[in-house]
Order: structure tokens, then C-alpha cells, then sequence
């Protein structure tokens, strides 16, 4: 349909995607919720259905779509749960690009493929405890030894951090020179059955309760020499140069959480008793629906526009940190509007509608909180 | 020129409301609260329970009783005193274990001594003051037309018994009270039936409860309650017949201001707790609290909190007024505490979101006490009126 | 596995609006509205007047030709690049003159080009594209059951003429127009009276129009058109009977659109001048434009005015494509264009207001144009229906 | 009435406040809006009635009353025009209390009396250009001479700076230490009518257009010893000992004006045609002045609060900066509101709204810009 980024292809992928959250997914989400773990099938599953590495070129064990795939797949698996989102959007979007990119054959062959095929699951670290987003203050270090390095510190906030295969992880290679604290850090892949390597924690959440994110400390852990991921000392340019990535994905997932949430909107709103066409609750009602759908509208078109960009190999970096900044706040305001709706009654404990609202609290803060896109804004504009 | 006399302005505060004897009652309150409830309420929030001896030990030490007669054990009549222990309540940040005992004292007691024989608080509000019966209460709300809402009790007479059957979805401290102040009615088919008020022994054959399970207050004993043919003796009805309706509005007015007291201390303790932590809190290698955008954002909360206080003192001054006989201009006290319980809301939401905020990453983790401010003040809206009615009452004070 | 062909992915952009000479149309335009309009701008506000001449100055130099036919005089039809110069031309800052050419080129000859005869246009459209004639139109709403609002023109038929008797209380470019495309009512004492186009020349006996003085739109010739028995041949009426309302219907959503075009160009040349003045300003030693409170709210605004222009560059796409034939789904422009206005009418308010806030007291002198972006957003509603009437149109196209 | 701190005196006081707001001020107040300029003879006429230096003991030349009696003539005034509310809050509260509490009985002879009966017109210096709200930056200065000062410099912003009788200025009175840049400066009671001193510009302003501000040059100002206020070299200190006064009389300004156009929202809103209770448009506007009401109540009791502490001698620093943040706010957003009901009409130049619509917006500038009272607040908060 004109005015439509989507492709007949694109809307068959579309189907599919949204008949296996329907079919395989929603009928577990309470389970897994109350479980606090979605389980690791569901990696497997996505990758044999080949929804893993979607804009990813074959030869580098992708499905050679374009970008839109990839918003179709993040859009659409938001409706399973925030969860579920957010773990397979750190395997597609977060921790695999940098391999891609910077990566051995080797690499590709031993961690790209199989994450793609749903094999392997990873996570990416670079947050550490009392860092936050300051990646100048990283601590965690490696030391060459004769024939590979040893890495010691902890990491924090890691999504998929309790079933992760391997780590892509983000570590000082050299003495911090106080004249430019991000040099000298370096890119690893850190396998986690590698001795010294463990769980400290398994972080206790507010929301994305059946997604794992942990606190990991490595002790003195041996990697060998081919762990290093592209060029030593280069590691945050490489993170930075996946970042764009990172916050598009993050602003789909937001956009799509926000979707589905005005999709029960609407659908308390048309249900509820006594609330029919022209009555004074319904007109109250209406307004907020009228402008949270338009604020939802502006987002899309913003996001699809950087996602057309992006397609033609143009990384619009302003509107991308733009974008991961409204859709997460966009997302909180309608998760709270469907809240309001219940008015005095409260979300009932396994309601769908009381976890997306909790869910929708982390797109805020995780993967760059609003204050920090504003501060990356603010210094694209020239501030 | 004005003629006058500048003698008859002395500079005694013209808007009392706490007297020293509040102030050193706050003490001790706050004293005892820290001690007794908030050191262990990261504990209970994970069980999502409490003891229940909690109301014997809080009741023991007098804490019930401020607003009522030494007859039945209290140590009042003073309201300014039972706002005064509402809000150093509201301090220990579990909102479900404040509902619980605001449901019991401020407002199942409080129907008791308005509205209950000599006999009845002689049963029930003497043994509740001290702590040995648990009370709750059926929320009810009262529309524009007068009318009671979502009434799902009925009550039909059969001897000397009142005979119950249905259900009330929301009844504070339902699950594991006593008794239950319930609403009722005549007839839940017709419009306009007679509302009655019955006190509800929970051990009464036929009553079954069902706790709730919420994303916040979770420490709350709120529950579903459901009636099957409930045998209640009418001396266990409550009020004068004809006035069951006035009772609850008159008793809505006194939630609202109590809730409104208990979300400006809630946005309070978030505030607070958001500031100390971004003091400690290293970012960029200085301390979050030093970065202009929180101190102007802290700065907008404070301001919220300080206008949001002002505002509830102030309908809790005519609240006083009034039930000291003053005169208070008609409509007034609504309208005070209307405005008390919207604006109250809408400040502890917004400061609880942006406490979430402060806290980056660690806002989202359960081991800080800034998400169960977000759960629990999203949630904390029962009773008192939805946004919606409370606009409305705002909205007719001005004749709109 | 998916089965699929990755060679029928091309990275072509699927969401195409601007080709290459539109760019390079805006780079003229640009120019040619900096030297001709914007530079003058100051003094024409403060002198609330600029030369009429201006008229045939744009026509001389094509800009008003855009979207039509060269048999008119006209270089289209090019609708995106009449929207390229509609924002080139917004970005001068002064919103009164913005409306007035808006109105006399996309609006007054938009009707002509659409619904008028080819005699209409030879006498009319061809020297207003030339800029010889100045249209001007009266603002119609359609409200939710397709009745056109206030409509206070009467016409009466007599012979050969219609007598237009009446007041239209904002005609658009009104008061120095040589023609005006209103609407007139049969009969407007009955609700749904029979609705009537008539192109109004200003010079026939009866017409009196009187320049709206307003707190924004200093430079506007906005103005009440008042009618006292006018005599309009019946050759001047505007379309084919019966299909008036369609046309007024059609051409709101056509005004909506370049009125959401123009308030984010607003939005953006506002904030634009408040960086660039809190960049020069110093307070307490260092830029103003280095306080973080002011970086994160600039981002915040520049944010708004991006999502701004998505929406609405989104619904121009529509526009285009449903006209030239594309299927476009039932409704669906109805809604984006009524997205767009909405949107963005609420962020140029917004960014202007805080765009005089980073002046500091400079932000209150008339001499800095951040003011006039304030008072100029805030009055800048006329035309394309009020809030409430967009918040219907969106809320009905969810089936609420 | 319970509830009120105002006394029965009080309201009478109100009362002849209100009666000549209505009937010698509003009659004019389009022709003074229209001419840039209300006229001298509202000084002498307000002095005549008492209604300057209302709080202000008798043996200074004030009416004994206490600080309730301010906030009714504040509120009240705010009614006629924001010209001439803001002229004469500069004169009652802004430009004479540090002469009461720093002044020889000479000063309060020459100037203070004279102020409170409307005979001489008094200003504030403290803004200069390109300095904004940063006193240590301030540069104009005051060099000893043998009978005096002599004053060099320049002073922006200046309220009743065109017709003023005489300026409480704030000077450097010796060179600025960088370590100190707010020390060494002194307050002074400069007289305009002083060889040298001259009026740069009236300035043409968005609102408060009937208020006379101006850009102060002084070339060479030769005043007298005895110009000095209080403590040589301590006029900062001084200046900041009157700051609270002047921001409380600020937020007590920007409430009266909020209080005054939400009258004119009810009005409008019920006698907008069409717009019967029920209807669908006339409940959305209910939301929005019930939410109104509720925020302009919430600052009214706020500032109350602030004046019965006043009253008792405690300057509650930080609730009053938080009322003239919160009451300029307001009194904006109240003003767009009015605003908003006209819908697509836009303001008629002449029209009471749209000047109260202008006027209103300087309240979030002056005395202390948004941004300055949330910097004041969060200080206080020990931030």
C-alpha cells in the first residue's frame, strides 16, 4: 500500500513472526513471567524459523533481507512480551553486529552462524557496577600472558547474562591515560564456560521479569589470543560504531511495546461498560486516545524514516538517539494511560497489562537512559 | 488615608494547624514507626506479607486512638493528631501494609464511633483501638447524582437477620479482618435502591474471601469479598437508617484527605530517598546529584511536594474547623479535599517516575525501594474517587 | 527456514518525497526569500504593513506556480514542490505575511485550479499565479456531520446574479485582496441549508472588509469581510452545485497539511535563533548554550521538531500519491493530515515558548523575533480546524 | 470565615482596593496599554489612598498593618493590568525595603516617606547588559571623590526606570577580587535628575507594555556622601536580604494575575455559546479548569503559608523561591488557556486576554527567571 515502507514479502514475514508469538509464544508468557526465565528454546526456535540475522547477508549466515525486515521482526516480537524482545534483540542487534563487522572468518564461523541459526546465545558488556554509562570508567582489564590475555573486573546489567555462550565484551588493554580515559580498551568474545568466569547475581527487577540480566565477575580468565574482536586498543571506536545499531533496534522495540499497549487501549476502551460513543467519559477518553495516537504516529514515521536511511546505508545518528528517546517515553505514557483506564482497581498480578506497564519502565533507562540521548542530542546539535 | 488601628494585627500565625503537642507526637510516632515497621518492611515486601500481631503492637502502644474518646481507649478526640500518625505511617514506604492499618483505624474505626451504638463500640471500636481486632472496609463511591456505586451486596430481611449475598470486588484489609464495615443494598437490580451499612464478621458462615494480588501494595490485605446467603443480626447494622448514604460521603471526605496526606508523604520519601542516592552516585566521574538537570528536576518535585502540602493542610484545617463546629463556607471542605486528593496523586506519581529515573539502572532493580514507589503510588488510587469524579466535584464547586 | 530471494531487496528508499530538483528548487527558493522577504521582515512588522507589490514580485519569479498547469502560467504540477516553497517561505519569520501568500497561492488558486471553469481561471488563476491578481478565502470548518460551520453569508438568487448578504468574520488575506473564493448559505436560518462557492471580486458595491488587528500575524491582511447586497454574476460561482462541501471537505485537509509544513519550519527557524543566541549570551562566565539544562531541553525541542516533521512529511506523501492516483488506504490521509496539524501546531507552541524562556529577559524585547515566534504560533490556528475538531477526526478513525 | 487569614478589616481593605482598580484604573487601562504608558498620578493616587507601605510601621511612613494586608493589595492590584501591578510592586516591595532596614532617618526622610505617599517614584538597579541575573559580573562602579561617588556604568531592565525620582542601585565599589567577584560592591540611592545620569532607551517589550522599562547610562555620576545605603561595600549582602520580600511580592503578583484571568475562563466558559453543561466540549473544558483550579489553589495556599510565616518574622527561603517558580508557571499556563478557548480567532489587540496573555509571560523572566529560582531551590536542597 502506498505511504508504506512494507513489501508483500515484508507482510508475509510479518504474518509469520506474529503467528508464532500467537501460537508459541503468548499461551507461555504468564508461565515464564511468573518464572522469572523465558526459556532458551525460544532462541532456538527463532533461529530455526529464520528470524535471527534477518537483514544479515547469507554468506555471513543471515536471511539477506533488507533493514525493514528487521522492523518488522522487532515490531512484531514485542507483542510477546518485553522479555522476549529485549533478549532476542541483544542477540540480533547488540552483541552479534561488531562480529559482523570486525570480526575472523573464524569468529563468524564459531559465533555469528550459530547465534544466527539460534545455536548460540550471547550478550554484550560493557556496563560495569558504579559505572553506569561512563565508559571512560570501565575497569575491567586484560593482560596479554604468552598465548592469549587474562581478564579480570565484573559487569552489570547483562541481559542474557545468565545463559549467555559468550560475552562480547568491552575491557581496558592498556593503563588508563587520564588524557583520554576511553583509549586502550579492546573487544573481547569471552566464552562463559571459561574457568574464573561466574554469575555473581541474577539481577532481581522491577519488570522484563522473564528476561535474565546479571551481574557477571570474571577472575582471572585465560582467553586465548583469537578472543580479541578486531583491532586491540580499538574497542570502544568499535562499540561506538555499533551503537546506531544498538539505539534503532532499541527505538523499534519501544515502538513496538508502545503498539501494542494502544492496541489494549483501544480495546479497554471499547469494551468498557457505560463508556459508549458521546458519553462524557468516553469524549474524556477520547482526547487522550486522539493524541497518544498521534505521538505514536510521529514516532513510527520518524523511526521508519531513519530505518529508510539506514537501508541506503546512511546512519542518521541525530534522529536515531531522537528516536530512542521518544519511543521510550512514548512507551511509559501509554503503558500509564492504560493504568488510568482501570482507574481505582489496579493491574491484578498476571494481568498482561500490569507486566507491559513495568516492562515499558526500562526502555527509559536501559540501552541509554533518556538523559543520556539527550546529552548525545544535544552534542549532535553543536551544544 | 485608611484609618486603623495597627494593634489589632499581632503576628500569631493566622493559619494554625499543629500545636506543640503534635510536634513532640510526630516524634515519637516517627520514632516508634522506624522501629517497629519501616526497618523490616524490605523484608515483608518480599514476602508480601506481615505479621498480623503488627495491629495488637501498634494498637498496645496507643497509636489508634488519637482521634477518639478515652471512653473506648483513645486518647482524643484529636484529629490533627490521628493526621499526624497517618503520615509518619506513610513514612515506612510499604503502602500496602499503610492501607491495611489506615483502613482499620482511620476510616472501619471511624465509621464506628460516627455512626455505631454505645453497644457496637463497646463490640468493636474499644477492641480495635487496642489493637485486637482487625477492621476493613468496602470501598464505595458516591456519583454525581448521589448515588452509591458499583453496589454488588444485597441485603434482604429475614427475621431478625439480614441476609447477604454477592460480592465487593475491593475491600481494604479484607482478607484477614474481623469485621468488615460492607455497603449493601435493598435491591442491586433497581437504580435507586436503599443503601444500608452492616459491620461483617468475617467468621460468619457464607463469607469467603479472596486477597489481591496487585503490582504494588504488596504488603496490602485488600480482597474480593464474596457473600452466600450471610446471616448478619440487624443489631450489626450501622447508622441511623436513611442516613447510611450521608455516612459514606461524610466518610469519603475523610479518606480523600487521609490519602492526600499519605501521597505527599510518599512523594516525600521517594524525593528524598532519589537525592540521597544520586549524592552517592558517581557518574562521569562527579556525583549525579552535581549535574544541573537533576538539581532543576529535584528542584520542579520539591516545589510539587511543598504546594502539594500546602494544599492538603489547608483542607485539613477546614476538615478540623468543621468538626470543631466552625464555620466553614458550604462546599468548601469538598472542594478542599477534591483538589487535595487530584493534585496529590498526580505529584506522588510524577516524583515516584522521575525517583525511578535518578537511579539509572539501579532504578529498575527491586533491592532499592524507588520501583515500589512507582508500583505503589500508581496503583495507590482506591478509594476516595477516580480522577474523573474527583475533577468533576472541582469542576461543579465553580458552578460548571 | 524462510525461503527467500535477497536480490529482490534493493536499497532503494521506500519512502520517497524530495527528487533532486526539488532540492535544488529549495536552495533557489531559499535565496530568493531571504533577499526579497526575509531581510525586510523587522521593519515590516513593526510597520504591521509590506508593499502589495510583493504579490507580483513571488509571481514574477514563478514560486506561486508550482503546483499548476503551464497553460495557466504555472510550471507544475509539482504539489511537493509548491510544499518547498511553502516552508522556504515560512522560514522568514513573519507568520502574517506567510499567511496572506499562503492563502492567495496555495488556497485561493487551489480552488480556482481545482473547481473552477476554464473562463475562471484564464480571468482569475492565470494573473494570481503571475501575481497581478491577490485572492484571498474565506476560512470554512466542516464539522463532524459534514456541515460546513459558521457559515454567515447569505446568497439570494436574482436573474442572472446571486445577492450576497452577510458577514464572514475571517477571510484570509481578506482585506487587500482584488477576489475571494467564500462560501454562501441559501438560507442561513436552517441548519442544513444549501452550501455555495462564489469568487468574490472585492471591488463590487456592498463589500466592506475590515483588517483584523491581532496580537500575532502583525503583517497579515487577515480580515472580516461584511456584504450588503452584493451582486455576484452567477459565472462566478465556484464549482458544480452540490459538490461544494467535497470541495470545502478536500481543500481543509490540503490546508491542514501546509499549515503543519509551516509550524514545524516554524518550530525549527525558532529554535534555531535560541541556540544561536544562548551560544553568544553569556551568564556566570560561559555560554548560556553550555548549561546542561538548556543542552537537554534544546535536545528535547529539536526531538519534537523532527518527529514533527516525519508526521507531516508522511502525510504529504499520502497527499501525493492519492493524487496521482496511488491507492492509498480509505481515510488514512484524513487522519495523517489531521495527525500533522495537531502535532504540530502543539510543538510550535511549545519550542517558541521555550525558545523566548533561553533568552532570559531578551526573550521580552520586542527587538529579538523569539516574541513574535510565541505570539505568532499561538494565534497561528486559524484554518484546518481547532484541536478538539482534529482530536475528533483521529479519534473517529479508530472507530471511537 | 474559618480557613481564611484574612480578617474582616482585611477584606474591607480589599474591598477599596478593588474599587479603585475598578473605578479609576480599568477605565483607562486600554488608552494607557495603547499610549506605552500609564500615567505618574497612579503613584500619587495609590500613596493618597495608603495603599503604599501598607505593612510598613507607622514611624516609617507606612499603615501598621501586618503582611496579610500586602497580599490583598498585591492580588488585587494584579487586577487592573500587569503594568501597573509590577510598577507598583517595584515601589512597595522592590526598591524601599532595604532603605527601611539599611537607611539613615535622613534617607527615610528623603526617600521612604515620600515613596509611601506616592510623591517620589522609585526603581531597582541591579541588571545590567550582558550580565543578566549574575551579580558577581556586575560592572558598574562607584569611585570615591572628595564630597562623595562618582558612579560610571549601566543598568538594563530597569522597571519605572523613565520616570523614576530616584534608582536603589547596586554598584562595585572596589576592584573585583576573583576570588570574591560578588564582593566590594555597595548600595546607593542615586537621584535621576543628576548631571550625567541619562536614559539610554525605553525598552519596547512584548507585554507589560503600559510599564515604563528602562536602559540606564550613567557618565560620570557625581552623588553625594550621604547616597550610600548602609554598609559600604556590603551591597550584596543587603540586596540578598531583600530578595525574599521581593519574590514573595512577585509570586503574590503572578497569583493575583493567575486568579484574575482564571475568572475570565469562567466567564468565557459559560458564556461561550453552545457549550451548556454536558456537552461534549464543555466537558473537556471542565478537565482542564478543574486541574486549573486545583493548581492555582495548590499555589495559593502556598503562598499563604509563606506570608503567615512572614507575618511571624520567618523568612521561609525556599518555599517562597518554589511559590515564584510555581505561581509564574501557572499564571502562564492559565493565560494560554484563555488563550485556547478562543480557538482559532486569535486575540483581538485591545482585548484585556491578550494583553494579560503577554503580561503574563514576563512572570516566568523577571525577578529571577525559571531557571534562576529552580537553581535557588535546588541550593537550598543542598544540592
Amino acid at each position: 500500500m502506498t505511504g508504506s515502507p512494507f513489501t508483500t514479502e515484508h507482510d508475509e514475514l510479518r504474518a509469520r513472526v506474529r503467528r508464532w508469538v500467537d501460537e508459541e509464544l503468548l499461551p507461555h508468557v504468564d508461565e515464564w513471567e511468573a518464572a522469572d526465565l523465558f526459556p532458551d528454546d525460544v532462541f532456538h526456535r527463532a533461529g530455526e524459523l529464520g528470524f535471527l540475522g534477518l537483514s544479515v547477508p547469507v554468506e555471513d549466515g543471515g536471511q539477506g533481507w533488507d533493514y525493514w525486515a528487521t522492523a518488522v521482526f522487532l515490531e512484531e516480537i514485542s507483542r510477546a512480551s518485553g522479555s522476549i524482545a529485549m533478549g532476542l534483540g541483544v542477540q540480533t542487534d547488540m552483541c552479534t553486529p561488531q562480529i559482523r563487522q570486525f570480526g575472523t572468518p573464524e569468529q563468524v564461523e564459531r559465533y555469528l552462524k550459530p547465534a544466527y541459526r539460534g545455536e548460540k546465545i550471547g550478550s554484550v558488556g560493557i556496563t560495569e557496577p558504579d559505572v553506569g554509562s561512563d565508559v571512560a570508567s570501565i575497569r575491567t582489564h586484560a593482560k596479554p600472558t604468552a598465548d592469549g590475555w587474562v581478564i579480570n573486573g565484573s559487569k552489570m546489567y547483562i541481559t542474557n547474562g545468565v545463559r549467555a555462550d559468550w560475552v562480547t565484551m568491552v575491557v581496558r588493554t592498556s593503563e588508563q591515560d587520564p588524557s583520554a580515559p576511553s583509549a586502550g580498551m579492546s573487544l573481547f568474545l569471552v566464552d562463559t564456560d571459561l574457568p574464573g568466569f561466574s554469575i555473581s547475581k541474577k539481577l532481581d527487577k522491577l519488570g522484563m521479569r522473564s528476561s535474565d540480566t546479571a551481574l557477571l565477575f570474571l577472575d582471572d580468565v585465560h582467553v586465548p589470543a583469537d578472543a580479541l574482536l578486531g583491532t586491540e586498543h580499538e574497542g570502544v571506536k568499535q562499540l561506538m560504531w555499533g551503537l546506531q545499531g544498538e539505539r534503532l533496534a532499541g527505538g523499534l522495540l519501544a515502538l513496538g511495546g508502545a503498539q501494542m499497549m494502544f492496541d489494549q487501549l483501544l480495546e479497554d476502551a471499547g469494551v468498557r461498560p457505560g463508556a459508549g460513543t458521546g458519553s462524557l467519559r468516553s469524549q474524556r477518553l477520547r482526547d487522550r486516545i486522539a493524541e497518544l495516537a498521534t505521538d505514536l504516529e510521529a514516532n513510527r514515521r520518524l523511526i521508519y524514516d531513519c530505518c529508510d536511511k539506514w537501508n541506503q546505508g546512511v546512519y542518521a545518528r541525530t534522529e536515531i538517539a531522537m528516536v530512542k528517546l521518544a519511543a521510550a517515553q512514548l512507551a511509559s505514557r501509554i503503558a500509564d494511560e492504560v493504568m488510568q483506564l482501570q482507574a481505582g482497581n489496579g493491574y491484578r498480578v498476571g494481568d498482561a497489562r500490569e507486566s507491559a506497564w513495568r516492562d515499558a519502565r526500562l526502555h527509559r533507562i536501559g540501552g541509554g537512559s533518556d538523559e543520556v540521548q539527550r546529552q548525545v542530542i544535544s552534542r549532535m546539535m553543536g551544544l | 488615608m485608611l484609618k486603623l488601628d495597627p494593634e489589632a494585627f499581632a503576628a500569631e500565625p493566622a493559619l494554625p494547624l499543629f500545636r506543640e503537642e503534635h510536634d513532640a507526637y510526630r516524634e515519637a510516632a516517627r520514632d516508634f514507626v522506624t522501629a517497629v515497621i519501616t526497618d523490616n518492611v524490605e523484608d515483608w515486601e518480599v514476602d508480601r506479607e506481615y505479621p498480623r500481631e503488627l495491629f495488637r503492637t501498634v494498637g498496645a502502644a496507643g497509636h489508634f486512638g488519637a482521634q477518639f474518646d478515652p471512653q473506648w481507649g483513645g486518647a482524643g478526640p484529636d484529629l490533627v493528631a490521628s493526621a499526624v500518625f497517618a503520615e509518619e505511617l506513610a513514612r515506612c514506604g510499604s503502602a500496602g501494609l499503610v492501607a491495611d492499618l489506615r483502613a482499620h483505624a482511620a476510616f472501619a474505626c471511624r465509621y464506628l464511633d460516627r455512626y455505631g451504638t454505645d453497644e457496637q463500640k463497646q463490640r468493636y471500636l474499644a477492641p480495635s483501638i487496642a489493637g485486637e481486632l482487625v477492621g476493613g472496609v468496602g470501598v464505595a463511591e458516591v456519583d454525581d447524582a448521589g448515588t452509591v456505586d458499583g453496589l454488588a451486596l444485597r441485603a434482604v430481611r429475614d427475621g431478625n437477620d439480614w441476609v447477604l449475598d454477592g460480592a465487593d470486588a475491593l475491600v481494604l484489609n479484607g482478607s484477614w479482618a474481623d469485621y468488615l464495615i460492607v455497603p449493601a443494598a435493598s435491591d442491586t437490580s433497581t437504580p435507586d435502591p436503599e443503601v444500608m451499612l452492616f459491620i461483617l464478621d468475617t467468621a460468619a458462615a457464607g463469607v469467603e474471601r479472596h486477597r489481591h494480588l496487585r503490582g504494588g501494595w504488596r504488603t496490602s490485605h485488600t480482597a474480593e469479598l464474596s457473600c452466600t446467603a450471610v446471616r448478619v443480626p440487624d443489631e450489626n447494622r450501622l447508622g441511623r437508617p436513611g442516613d447510611e448514604v450521608a455516612a459514606i460521603t461524610e466518610q469519603l471526605v475523610w479518606e480523600r484527605l487521609l490519602l492526600a496526606l499519605c501521597a505527599v508523604v510518599a512523594a516525600e520519601v521517594s524525593l528524598e530517598q532519589a537525592i540521597a542516592y544520586t549524592r552517592e552516585r558517581q557518574a562521569f566521574g562527579r556525583p549525579v546529584a552535581s549535574f544541573q538537570v537533576w538539581q532543576h528536576r529535584f528542584a520542579d518535585l520539591g516545589t510539587e511536594v511543598e504546594l502539594a502540602r500546602s494544599l492538603t493542610y489547608h483542607a485539613l484545617r477546614l476538615y478540623v474547623a468543621e468538626e470543631e463546629g466552625e464555620d466553614v463556607l458550604p462546599g468548601e471542605l469538598d472542594r478542599a479535599t477534591a483538589m487535595a486528593k487530584l493534585y496529590t496523586d498526580r505529584v506522588a506519581q510524577r516524583t515516584a517516575d522521575e525517583c525511578v529515573q535518578a537511579h539509572g539502572g539501579a532504578g529498575y532493580l527491586t533491592e532499592y525501594p524507588a520501583q515500589r514507589y512507582w508500583r505503589d503510588t500508581r496503583l495507590g488510587v482506591p478509594g476516595g474517587g477516580s480522577v474523573d469524579t474527583l475533577r468533576e466535584i472541582v469542576a461543579r464547586s465553580y458552578g460548571l
